[in-house]
């Protein structure tokens, strides 16, 4: 199981904030995630589309496409960020 | 030594300073950063603002922020408080406070810690206008600000 | 909108700052140097210092530095407070906020601030040690650090 | 006349927190000035020898030996300054 977050924008254009998805053998990346992301088609696809900046964090860091995900971790998505 | 602390309520910053800086006679400087809300963006009047974080992660980069600091310059202490949820202008949004012995080593820990801050701590900003809500685009200038610190 | 003040009572830093935001939208960052009395100077211990300044050119010369700051960088206000008389360990000594727009320039106003003052207000410390009294000397890095901002 | 004033090392080595000191002709510049102090001897001649380092401000605006002093100016000589 893969727990799935996303934030701001995302969240919203998505319509909702958290998700479990199934661990199969294929999900070994993030980039492998956001394939089976984009498959969903409708706003998935606008999302994630190879023109939308999307920021990426496993376990709470910040990381990038290509890196390893395994069963049992913590996927966010979320646009670039904004406080201070 | 340090404290970060991501709270809802308003911050007393006046507390947070003397408590920083009135027990530890080595510290020579403090500087700090105050940013607050302001009531226009990009030109529009901007009534009400709401921030969203990303709870867990929130305190995990900002430890690393701080942590980072305190490895690159010798301090005495760092303060980082910032506000989520709703917030209108004049409402300060985020302190970022840093005592060191000399001044120099705390303006760069301070500047170093906010531009930092903006463009890797999980912080969103919805802004509420007369034409409707909109969320905060990331600004080119944040991203300048902290590559100047990058290591090369 | 800017304010200078000496004065041999404590200043207020947080009513200071208050009264810099509060009243105003446009300013969204504030940034602030404390300059407080460490109990170690020179590897000596030091009990009480004593400010002297030279009354009547220490306001002017803080005035042109506020000029100069505010000629540079969009400020948004400036306060100026520099204590005077007989101080001890963890004794504010000086207060330098500036607010702005935005906060590249309020931190380089402010630390451009200090450092103009460190060099060019007529203000002189002297030490009491356990072997007597010395006057302070100028330092090296706030010559260096005032250069810094001489237009090349 | 001009109005002398000496500051903290310098008032203290010299004794003397300020004075008044005769206008005349000769006196067109910072350097006559310091040359006619320097003719007092003793502690005079030690605070402003070539080898210290001493400031000067004219009518309370900082600046050097090659200013020019006029009747009535007020002069001060002090040590270089360690406030802030």
């Amino acid at each position: 199981m893969i727990h799935m977050l996303y934030f701001a924008r995302l969240r919203e254009a998505l319509q909702t904030g958290s998700e479990t998805l199934d661990y199969t053998p294929e999900l070994t990346s993030v980039s492998a995630i956001v394939e089976r992301l984009k498959g969903r088609g409708d706003a998935w696809g606008e999302v994630f589309a190879d023109d939308q900046t999307v920021l990426v964090a496993v376990n709470q860091e910040m990381c990038d496409l290509s890196t390893a995900v395994k069963d049992g971790d913590e996927v966010a998505f979320f646009p670039p960020v904004t406080g201070g | 030594m340090n404290q970060i602390k991501i709270q809802t309520e308003p911050f007393d910053l006046a507390a947070i300073q003397e408590e920083l800086r009135r027990d530890n006679p080595a510290i020579g400087a403090v500087v700090t950063f105050l940013g607050q809300m302001r009531d226009i963006n990009e030109g529009d009047r901007v009534s009400t603002m709401t921030l969203e974080h990303y709870p867990g992660m929130t305190e995990k980069a900002l430890q690393a922020i701080v942590d980072e600091a305190g490895a690159r310059w010798q301090l005495l202490g760092i303060r980082v408080i910032h506000r989520v949820g709703p917030l209108h202008p004049l409402d300060p949004i985020v302190l970022v406070a840093v005592a060191s012995a000399h001044r120099g080593e705390a303006f760069q820990a301070c500047e170093f810690v906010i531009d930092y801050l903006k463009t890797r701590a999980p912080f969103w900003k919805k802004e509420q206008t007369a034409e409707g809500e909109r969320w905060v685009d990331a600004r080119h200038s944040d991203d300048a600000a902290e590559r100047r610190w990058k290591r090369s």
